[in-house]
C-alpha cells in the first residue's frame, strides 16, 4: 500500500500508461475527443462489457474460462423484457429474478466443473448454447420495455456538469468495479481465487476450499453476466434474444489485455477496467476519424491493439527479466 | 492409524500399515524412496481416500476428506514437494485461508505482523511482499514450515522439510520442533538424513515396500540396523553400502581445464568470480542458503544471462547463451527444483529420460523406439528407479525416484561437465551412496563435475576442490587435504 | 473545423462543411457493402464530410457510435438499425442535442415518433410476399418448399418469413416442408440444403432463400445432389445482388426480389430537408422490383452491386 | 500370448478417444432408432452418396482446423485466428483465379505462403515477444477479417479454378476428394509427430516449458512451428471450403469456426492447459460436432432452439469423460440390479 511504483504493480502501471498514451494521441488528433462527454460515454457504452468482464476476471484468475456470458446477457434482456412486457411483472422484481437465474445458472456450471472435474471450456460452451437457445424459447421477437420505472432509471443519473450526466449503466459499472476490487483484495474468497488459479493442487493441500471457491466463482460470473444484461436493458429499454452475440470474446480480450494471465493466478481487477477502456478508446478513436471503410476499420482495430499491447509488453518485460531467478 | 491400505492404479502403495504417534514425541518415519511414507501422510490428512483401515485421533475415529478438514482436526502438515502458490507473496502464503479480518475485510497490517512473527520463530528475515516464486527453494521450504507452525495444531507432520536446508536452518528448525514437543504436540518427521533422525527423534517407524517393518525407540536402534531395516538387507550387505560412502578425496585430479570462467557474474545475482573445472575433477560449491550456488550454476549453463565475464571451454571462448548451446558443448545441469524445473509431469519415465538426448539430436532424428526402451530399462535398473513400468507418468513416482529419473536424463547424454545442484535431495541412504559412487566413477572416466549440496559432509567427501560462496561472492577455494568441514565453516563464518 | 455548433448548422449557411454520421450494422454481405458505398459516394458527391462506423453486427456498438457522433457534434445522423427495438434512450439524447436522425432500410419501434426525422425503408414483409406471389404463379400454386432462413432473430429473417407465409396462405397446396437457418451464409446455405435434400429427396420442388448468398449455396447443393437447379427445383431469393443476376443468367436461380441498397441519394435529400426544418413524410418506402430469368440479362449490365 | 487381445482392449478402454467415440456412438444410435434413412448409401455415376458420407465430407473443414489446433493447444496455447486465415486465403485465391487467372499450383503456393507468413507472425509475437496466445490470435482474427474484406471490398466471388473445385467437389473411386485430403494430412501429421521428435517436444513444452528449455528443447521454435502448422491447416481448410461451396463470401467464410475447432479438440480429449494430445480424438470430435449439426437439421429442429439440444449433447460427452460420473452411473446400475436379482 505504501508504494505505488513497485514491481508488483508494474503490469497495471504499464497498462494505465498505454491507456493514457492512447487517449492522449486521439485527443491531439481529434477535436472534441478530450472531453468529459467522451469519457462518460466510454464508461456508459462499455458498461455491459465491463460488468461481464469483471466477473470473467475472477474466472480467468482461477484458471478457468466462461464462454456463456454473452448468451446469458442476451437471455437476461429478453427475459426481463418478457416478464415486464408480457407478464406485467414489476421491473424491479423482474431484474431480481433475472439476477437469480443468472447466478443459479453460473452455479450449475460451476458444480458440473467442480464435481465431475470437467473442462470449463466445454461446460461453459454448452452453457453458451443452452442460454442462447433458451433466449429464443422465451421470445424470438424483440420486445421493448415500456414501464415508468425504466424511463425513470434511464433519465436518472449523476450530473457531472450541466450537460454531462453519468447515467445508470456507467454508475453500475463503476459500482461493480469498486465492489470487485474490494472482493479481490480484501476478502478471503478473493485471495482463494488467486490461490486456486496459481496452483489448484497446492491450494488443496494448503487447506483452501477449492471446490466451494470454484463454484462461487462461476456463480459470480453468472451473476455479473445477468447484471450485464440488466445494464444492457438500461441502455436500450428493450430485450432481444440475439443481443450480445460474441460478447464473451470481447470480455475475455478485455481481461487479458488488462494483464491477467489466461493460465490463472496472476492478474488484476483494475487491469480489466483498463482493458475495457483501451478497447473502447480504440473504437471511439476510429469513430472520430470516421473515414475508414469496413475492412480498414477492422484492420485499424487490430493494428492499434497490436501496437499498444507490444508497448505494454515491452514496458513490463525489461525489468521483469532482471529479477527473474 | 491401524491397518491402512492404499493402492494406486497398478501399485499397492500401503499394505495394512499401523502407525502411532504419541503426544509429546517426535516420531521419525523412515524408508527407502517409494516405501510409502508420503502416501501414508496423505492418507492421514485426507488427500487420498484410504482403501482400508482406520485413523484414530485422541481415541476418536476420524476420516478427514480434505486437508482442510485435517487442519480443522488439529493436524498441520508440510508436504514433501513444496506446496505454495508461486505468484502470491510470502506473507500471503503463510496466512492463506486464515487471514485475520476486520469488519469482514482482510486486515493486511495484522496479516503481515503475524506472518513476520511466524518467520521469526525460524529466525528468518525476508521481504514479506516478495512473491514466493522469486525465492530460492530453501526459502520456500522455510515459508512452508512457517505456515505449518502458525496453526494451533495437536499433530504436526513434516515430510522431508530439511531436504534443501543448510545446517544452520536445520538447527533452527530442530529448536522449534523440540519446543513444540515440550508443549505436548505430536510430531511426525520424515527425512533421509540419518544424523537428523538421531538428533531429534524419540522413536522411529520404518516402512518398506508399503509394509510396516516395525516401530523402535531411537535410542535402542543403532544406525546400521536402521539402514538394514530400511533396505531389508543383512547387516553385512549394509556395511558394504557404508563402505562406499568413504569413497572420494583420495584420487588426485587429472586432466586439463575443461571450463574456465573469468569474472563471471550477473548484476543483481552473483558478483564476478573466477572458476576453473578440470576434466576428471569434482568441484564442490559450498555455502549457506542463498549464497549464490544455484545462481552460479545457472550462469554456467546459460539458463540466466551473464552480465560480465567470459567462459572458455577446452581453450575456446564460448558464449553459452542458452541451455541448448550449453548442452551442445557437453554441459549438463540437474536443477535443484525438480518440480518446476525438472520433471515434465504427464510424460512417461521413458520420455523424461530421453528428453535431453532427443533435444540434442534435433527434431528430425527421433531416437528409435527400441533405443529409447533400452536406455530407459538400463537406467531404471542401474539407478534402481522404482516404477511400475517405463510408461508410467513421472508424476506418479515418489519424490526420490523422480530425482533419479532426472539424473538418468543427464547421464545418458554422457556430458563432459555435469552440474549437479542438490542431486541427493530427497534421496534415501542407499541411493545416496550409489549416487556418490556414480559421481566418483564418472570422474574417473574423465567427466568434470560441479557438485552442489547443502550437506557439507557430502561435499567434502566427493570433491577434489571446493569453492566457498558467501553472500553471492566467492570467498575462497580449498583443495586436496585442505578440504574439511571445519575449514569450510570457518571460511563462511569469518570472512568479511 | 468541425466544432460542435448544431444550432447554426445550416447547409446553405457560411460555406461550412456539413458533417453527417452514418452508423452501419455490419459488412455481412454484398447488399450491405453496396448500401454503404451508395451513402459514402453520395456524401462525397455533395461535399459532405461523412463519419462512418461499422458496428460489426453488434447493436451495442451502434449505440456507442451514435453516442460518439453526438459527442463529435455532427449535424445529422443516418442510422441503419440492426433491430427494431432498443433505440429510444440514445435517440432521446440525439434529440436533446438537436441532431436529426434519418433511418435507412429498417424501421424501429419507439414510443415517440419525433425521435427520428424519417425512415427510408425497404419493406421486408412485402419482399417476402412478392417472392411468394412469383413462386405461386410459376408453380401454379403447387409446391413443396424448403425455406432457408436468415440468422435467427434478425429482422429481415423474421419479416421475410412472415411475408412469404402470408403470400402462400392463399394456396393450400404450397407447403413449406422444412425451414432451417443458413445464417445468411453461402457455406451454411449449402450444408443445410444438402442435408434437407437427402432427407426429403424427390418431394422438394422449390427453395425460398432469405438472401442471395444462401441461394448460391443451395444451387451448389442441388447440383451436388445430381439435380438441375432452376429446372427440377425452382429457387427464389431476396436481395438481387450481382452474383444473383449472374446466376439467373446462367439459368440456375429463377427469381430474385430486389431490395435496393442504393439509398444514398434519398437519405441525403432527407438530411437536407431535416436540417432546413421542412416537414415531410415519416416513411418513404423504396419500391422493390422482382427480377426473373427473362429480365435478368437485360438488367445485369445496369447492376451497380 | 493369449493375454494379448485383452491388453489391447484394456489399452483401448484407457485411451482418451474412447469417450468421444462413445458420444458419437450414442448420436448414431439415436439416428438408428429415429431416422434409419441416415445410414442409407446410394451410388450415382459410380460415386457414393448418403447422409453419413455428407457428414464426413462436411466435417473435413473442421477436421483440418482441429489438427492444427490440437498441436497449438498441446503447447498450452490457442489459435483464434484460423477463421480469418481461412477468409484471407479463400478470398485471395478466388480473387487471383478470377482476376489474374493464376494456375492451381501457383494458387496453392500463394495459399501456403500467405498462411506461412501469418503463422510466423503469430508464433513470433507469442514466443519471442511474449504476448499471450489468445491476445495475439484474437488481434489476428480481427485484423485478418479486415484484410479479407479488403481484397474484394466484401463482395462474394465465384470460384473458377478447376483445381480448387476438384478439391471441393470431385470424387476418387467414388469417395469425395476432401476425405482423401484429410486422411493424407492426418497421416502426415501423425508421422511428423510420432516419427520425429515434434510430438514429444510439443507435449514437453506444453506440460512444463521451463523444464523443457533447461533440457535443451527449443521451446520458442516449437511454438512458432505449431502456429505455422495451424495456419497452413487453415489454408487447406479454406481451399476445401471454397471449392465445396463454389463461391466465397469474405465476411462469412470461416466465421466462428475457431470455436468449432477448439471444441473438437477438447471433446476429443486434449486438455486446454497443454501436454498430452491426441490427433485422432480431435478428428472424432469434429465428426461428432458435424453429426450433431446434421442430425438436428434432419430432425427439423427449429434453428433458433437448436442450441439447446446441442448444449445437452456436449454436456453428455463431457460427463462420459468424467470418471466420477461413470462411477456414479455404475453404482446406480448396481443398485438397480440388486433388488431384481
Ligand atoms: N498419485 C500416484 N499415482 C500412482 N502411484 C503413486 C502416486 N503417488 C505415489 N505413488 C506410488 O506409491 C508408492 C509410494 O510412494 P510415496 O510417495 O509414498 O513414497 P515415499 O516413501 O514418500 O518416497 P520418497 O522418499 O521418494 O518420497 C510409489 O511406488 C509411488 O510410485
Ligand atoms: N535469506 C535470503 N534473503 C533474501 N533473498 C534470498 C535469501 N536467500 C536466497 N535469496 C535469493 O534467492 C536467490 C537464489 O539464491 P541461490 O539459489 O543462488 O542460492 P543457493 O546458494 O543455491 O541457495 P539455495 O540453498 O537456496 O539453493 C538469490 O538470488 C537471492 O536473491
Ligand atoms: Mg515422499
Ligand atoms: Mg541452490
Amino acid at each position: 500500500m505504501k508504494q505505488i511504483f513497485t514491481r508488483k504493480n508494474l503490469p497495471i502501471l504499464a497498462t494505465t500508461f498505454v491507456l493514457v498514451l492512447l487517449f492522449g494521441t486521439f485527443s491531439v488528433l481529434f477535436d472534441n475527443f478530450l472531453s468529459l462527454r467522451v469519457v462518460t460515454d466510454l464508461f456508459a457504452s462499455n458498461a455491459h462489457v465491463g460488468v461481464v468482464a469483471i466477473g470473467m476476471t475472477f474466472v480467468i484468475l482461477s484458471g478457468g474460462i466462461d464462454l456463456s456470458v454473452g448468451s446469458v446477457v442476451g437471455f437476461t434482456t429478453i427475459f426481463v423484457a418478457t416478464l415486464v412486457g408480457k407478464h406485467e411483472v414489476h421491473p424491479v422484481l423482474a431484474i431480481l429474478l433475472a439476477l437469480l437465474v443468472g447466478s443459479v445458472f453460473g452455479a450449475g456450471m460451476g458444480i458440473f466443473i467442480q464435481v465431475y472435474q470437467l473442462p470449463p471450456f466445454l461446460v461453459t460452451l454448452a452453457g453458451m448454447f443452452f442460454a442462447r437457445g433458451m433466449a429464443f424459447v422465451v421470445s424470438k421477437q424483440s420486445l421493448e420495455i415500456n414501464h415508468r420505472f425504466y424511463s425513470a432509471v434511464i433519465d436518472a443519473g449523476i450530473p457531472l456538469t450541466d450537460k454531462v450526466i453519468l447515467r445508470a449503466p456507467a454508475c453500475i459499472f463503476v459500482a461493480v468495479f469498486v465492489v470487485a476490487l474490494v472482493l479481490a483484495h480484501f476478502s478471503r474468497f478473493g485471495r482463494n481465487v488467486y490461490a486456486v488459479g496459481g496452483n489448484a493442487a497446492s491450494s488443496l493441500l494448503m487447506g483452501v476450499p477449492v471446490g466451494r471457491t470454484r463454484i462461487w466463482i462461476y456463480t459470480l460470473s453468472g451473476f455479473c453476466a445477468a447484471l450485464g444484461g440488466v445494464v444492457f436493458t438500461f441502455r436500450t429499454q428493450a430485450g432481444n434474444a440475439t443481443n450480445a452475440f460474441g460478447l464473451e470474446l470481447d470480455a475475455i480480450a478485455a481481461v487479458v489485455i488488462g494483464g491477467t494471465l489466461l493460465s490463472g493466478g496472476v492478474g488484476y481487477v483494475a487491469g480489466t477496467l483498463m482493458g475495457v477502456l483501451i478497447y473502447g478508446t480504440i473504437l471511439t478513436g476510429i469513430r472520430f476519424y470516421g473515414n475508414l471503410d469496413s475492412s480498414w476499420q477492422r484492420m485499424a482495430i487490430g493494428a492499434l491493439l497490436l501496437v499498444f499491447i507490444v508497448i505494454q509488453r515491452l514496458l513490463t518485460r525489461a525489468p521483469a527479466r532482471e529479477a527473474s531467478h | 492409524m491401524r491397518g491402512i491400505s492404499k493402492a494406486f492404479r497398478g501399485v499397492q502403495a500401503l499394505k495394512g500399515v499401523d502407525f502411532t504417534v504419541r503426544a509429546g514425541e517426535i516420531h521419525a518415519l523412515m524408508g527407502e524412496n517409494g516405501a510409502g511414507k508420503s502416501t501414508l501422510i496423505k492418507v492421514l490428512t485426507g488427500v487420498h481416500p484410504r482403501d482400508g483401515g482406520e485413523v484414530l485421533l485422541a481415541g476418536q475415529s476420524v476420516s478427514p476428506q480434505a486437508p482442510r478438514e485435517a487442519e480443522e482436526l488439529g493436524i498441520s502438515t508440510v508436504y514433501q514437494e513444496i506446496n505454495l502458490i508461486p505468484e502470491l507473496s510470502v506473507a500471503e502464503n503463510i496466512m492463506l485461508g486464515r487471514q485475520p479480518r476486520r469488519f469482514g475485510f482482510i486486515d493486511w497490517k495484522e496479516l503481515h505482523t503475524r506472518a513476520r512473527r511466524a518467520l521469526q520463530r525460524l529466525e528468518i528475515e525476508i521481504d514479506l511482499h516478495r512473491s514466493v516464486s522469486s525465492c530460492s527453494l530453501a526459502l520456500q521450504q522455510m515459508v512452508a514450515i512457517a505456515r505449518a507452525l502458525d496453526v494451533n495444531a495437536k499433530l504436526l507432520i513434516l515430510d522431508e522439510p530439511t531436504s534443501s536446508l543448510d545446517e544452520h536452518e536445520v538447527a533452527e528448525l530442530f529448536k522449534v520442533m523440540r519446543r513444540l514437543r515440550e508443549q505436548g504436540l505430536g510430531l511426525v518427521f520424515v527425512t533421509h538424513f540419518m544424523d537428523q533422525v538421531y538428533a531429534v527423534s524419540d522413536s522411529i517407524t520404518v516402512l518398506r515396500n508399503g509394509e510396516l517393518v516395525g516401530e523402535f525407540k531411537t535410542a535402542e536402534l543403532p544406525k546400521i540396523q536402521l539402514v538394514g531395516k530400511m533396505l531389508g538387507r543383512e547387516l553385512a550387505a549394509v556395511e558394504k553400502v557404508g563402505d562406499t560412502m568413504a569413497l572420494g578425496a583420495d584420487a588426485k585430479t587429472t586432466g586439463d581445464a575443461f571450463l574456465t570462467a573469468k569474472q563471471l557474474g550477473r548484476k543483481g545475482g552473483v558478483e564476478p568470480l573466477d572458476l576453473e573445472i578440470r576434466k576428471g575433477e569434482v568441484i564442490g560449491l559450498a555455502g549457506l542458503l542463498g549464497s549464490g550456488r544455484t545462481e552460479t550454476a545457472r550462469l554456467l549453463f546459460g539458463a540466466d544471462r551473464k552480465t560480465s565475464g567470459s567462459i572458455t571451454l577446452d581453450g575456446r571462448a564460448t558464449a553459452l547463451s542458452s541451455p541448448a548451446k550449453a548442452i551442445g558443448s557437453g554441459i549438463a545441469f540437474c536443477s535443484e527444483d525438480r518440480k518446476s524445473e525438472g520433471i515434465v509431469p504427464s510424460l512417461s519415465v521413458r520420455e523424461n529420460i530421453i528428453l535431453a538426448m532427443q533435444a540434442g539430436r534435433g527434431i528430425l532424428r527421433l531416437l528409435p523406439r527400441r533405443k529409447q526402451d533400452e536406455l530407459a530399462a538400463h537406467y531404471i535398473n542401474a539407478l534402481r528407479i522404482k516404477t511400475p513400468s517405463p510408461e508410467t507418468p513421472i508424476q506418479n513416482l515418489s519424490g526420490g525416484n523422480q530425482q533419479k529419473v532426472l539424473l538418468a536424463r543427464w547421464l545418458c547424454l554422457q556430458p563432459k561437465l555435469i552440474i549437479l545442484d542438490e542431486p541427493t535431495r530427497g534421496i534415501d541412504v542407499g541411493a545416496k551412496a550409489e549416487i556418490e559412487k556414480l559421481v566418483d566413477s564418472l570422474r574417473r572416466e574423465g567427466m568434470a563435475i560441479l557438485f552442489i549440496s547443502s550437506e557439507l559432509e557430502e561435499v567434502v567427501r566427493a570433491s577434489q576442490r571446493v569453492l566457498v560462496l558467501r553472500d553471492r561472492k566467492k570467498v575462497g577455494e580449498l583443495s586436496g587435504e585442505q578440504i574439511n568441514e571445519d575449514r569450510i565453516m570457518e571460511m563462511i563464518a569469518t570472512h568479511e | 473545423d468541425k466544432k460542435a455548433d448544431t444550432q447554426s448548422a445550416n447547409p446553405q449557411g457560411g460555406g461550412k462543411k456539413l458533417v453527417v454520421g452514418f452508423s452501419q450494422v455490419g459488412a455481412d454481405n454484398d447488399w450491405r457493402v453496396a448500401e454503404t458505398k451508395s451513402i459514402r459516394d453520395e456524401a462525397a458527391k455533395r461535399g459532405i464530410e461523412l463519419k462512418y462506423d461499422d458496428a460489426k453486427d453488434d447493436m451495442s456498438k451502434q449505440l456507442a457510435a451514435i453516442s460518439s457522433f453526438i459527442a463529435q457534434g455532427v449535424d445529422a445522423i443516418i442510422l441503419a438499425p440492426k433491430v427494431e427495438t432498443g433505440w429510444e434512450p440514445v435517440l432521446k439524447e440525439a434529440k436533446a442535442a438537436k441532431i436529426p436522425v434519418i433511418l435507412v432500410d429498417r424501421g424501429i419501434k419507439v414510443s415517440d415518433e419525433s425521435l427520428y426525422a424519417t425512415l427510408i425503408a425497404s419493406d421486408f414483409v412485402a419482399e417476402g410476399k412478392m417472392a411468394a406471389d412469383w413462386l405461386a404463379k410459376k408453380t401454379g400454386g403447387k409446391a413443396n418448399i424448403i425455406e432457408l432462413e436468415g440468422t435467427p432473430g434478425a429482422a429481415p429473417a423474421i419479416d421475410r418469413k412472415k411475408g412469404f407465409a402470408d403470400g402462400i396462405a392463399a394456396f393450400p397446396e404450397m407447403k413449406i416442408i422444412a425451414a432451417q437457418s443458413g445464417d445468411f451464409k453461402t457455406a451454411k446455405g449449402k450444408e443445410v440444403t444438402e442435408t434437407l435434400l437427402q432427407k426429403h429427396g424427390k418431394d422438394v420442388t422449390a427453395i425460398y432463400a432469405h438472401n442471395d448468398n444462401m441461394a448460391l449455396g443451395a444451387i451448389e447443393a442441388i447440383k451436388a445432389a445430381g439435380k438441375k437447379p432452376g429446372q427440377e427445383i425452382i429457387i427464389v431469393s431476396v436481395d438481387a445482388v450481382k452474383a444473383g443476376f449472374e446466376s439467373m443468367v446462367k439459368g440456375e436461380l429463377n427469381c430474385a426480389v430486389e431490395c435496393t441498397p442504393l439509398l444514398g441519394p434519398a437519405a441525403f435529400d432527407a438530411v437536407d430537408m431535416a436540417l432546413k426544418g421542412d416537414k415531410f413524410d415519416k416513411k418513404t418506402v423504396v419500391q422493390d422490383r422482382v427480377f426473373d430469368q427473362s429480365s435478368a440479362a437485360t438488367e445485369l449490365p445496369n447492376r451497380k452491386y | 500370448m493369449n493375454s494379448a487381445p485383452s491388453t489391447i482392449i484394456s489399452r483401448f478402454l484407457q485411451s482418451r478417444i474412447v469417450w468421444p467415440l462413445a458420444g458419437l456412438a450414442l448420436l448414431l444410435l439415436f439416428n438408428f432408432v429415429f431416422d434409419r434413412a441416415f445410414f442409407e448409401v446410394s451410388t450415382r455415376d459410380g460415386n457414393f452418396y448418403g447422409p453419413m458420407l455428407t457428414v464426413m465430407r462436411l466435417s473435413v473443414v473442421v477436421m483440418l482446423l482441429a489438427m492444427g489446433m490440437t498441436l497449438v493447444i498441446a503447447t498450452g496455447g490457442v489459435d483464434l485466428s484460423v477463421g480469418s486465415v481461412m477468409a484471407i486465403v479463400g478470398t485471395l485465391t478466388a480473387f487471383l483465379a478470377v482476376k489474374h487467372h493464376l494456375s492451381f499450383p501457383s494458387l496453392l503456393g500463394v495459399a501456403i505462403s500467405v498462411s506461412l507468413a501469418i503463422g510466423v507472425f503469430n508464433g513470433v509475437l507469442i514466443s519471442c515477444v511474449g504476448i499471450q496466445p489468445i491476445v495475439v490470435t484474437l488481434i489476428m482474427m480481427v485484423l485478418g477479417r479486415g484484410v479479407a474484406l479488403n481484397i474484394t471490398g466484401g463482395s462474394p466471388l465465384q470460384v473458377v479454378d478447376s483445381g480448387v473445385l476438384f478439391l471441393g467437389k470431385s470424387f476418387i473411386v467414388g469417395v469425395p476428394v476432401q476425405i482423401f485430403l484429410v486422411v493424407l494430412v492426418f497421416a502426415i501429421t501423425v508421422i511428423l509427430c510420432r516419427k520425429t521428435a515434434i510430438g514429444l517436444f510439443v507435449e514437453a513444452v506444453g506440460d512444463n516449458e521451463t523444464a523443457s528449455r533447461l533440457s535443451g528443447v527449443n521451446a520458442r521454435g516449437i511454438k512458432v512451428l505449431v502456429y505455422i502448422f495451424s495456419a497452413v491447416c487453415a489454408a487447406l481448410a479454406a481451399l476445401v471450403s471454397i471449392g465445396d461451396a463454389g463461391s466465397v463470401d469474405p465476411d462469412g467464410l470461416g466465421q466462428m469456426l475457431e470455436l468449432d475447432a477448439i471444441t473438437a479438440v477438447v471433446v476429443g480429449g486434449t486438455v486446454l492447459t497443454g501436454g498430452r494430445f491426441t490427433l485422432l480424438g480431435s478428428l472424432i470430435g469434429a465428426l461428432l460436432i458435424q453429426t450433431l449439426a446434421t442430425t438436428l437439421i434432419r430432425q427439423g429442429m427449429d434453428s433458433a432452439y437448436a442450441p439447446v439440444p446441442k448444449a445437452l449433447v456436449i454436456l453428455v460427452v463431457c460427463l462420459l469423460q468424467s470418471q466420477k460420473f461413470r462411477a456414479q452411473i455404475a453404482s446406480l446400475i448396481g443398485n438397480f440390479r440388486k433388488p431384481t436379482s
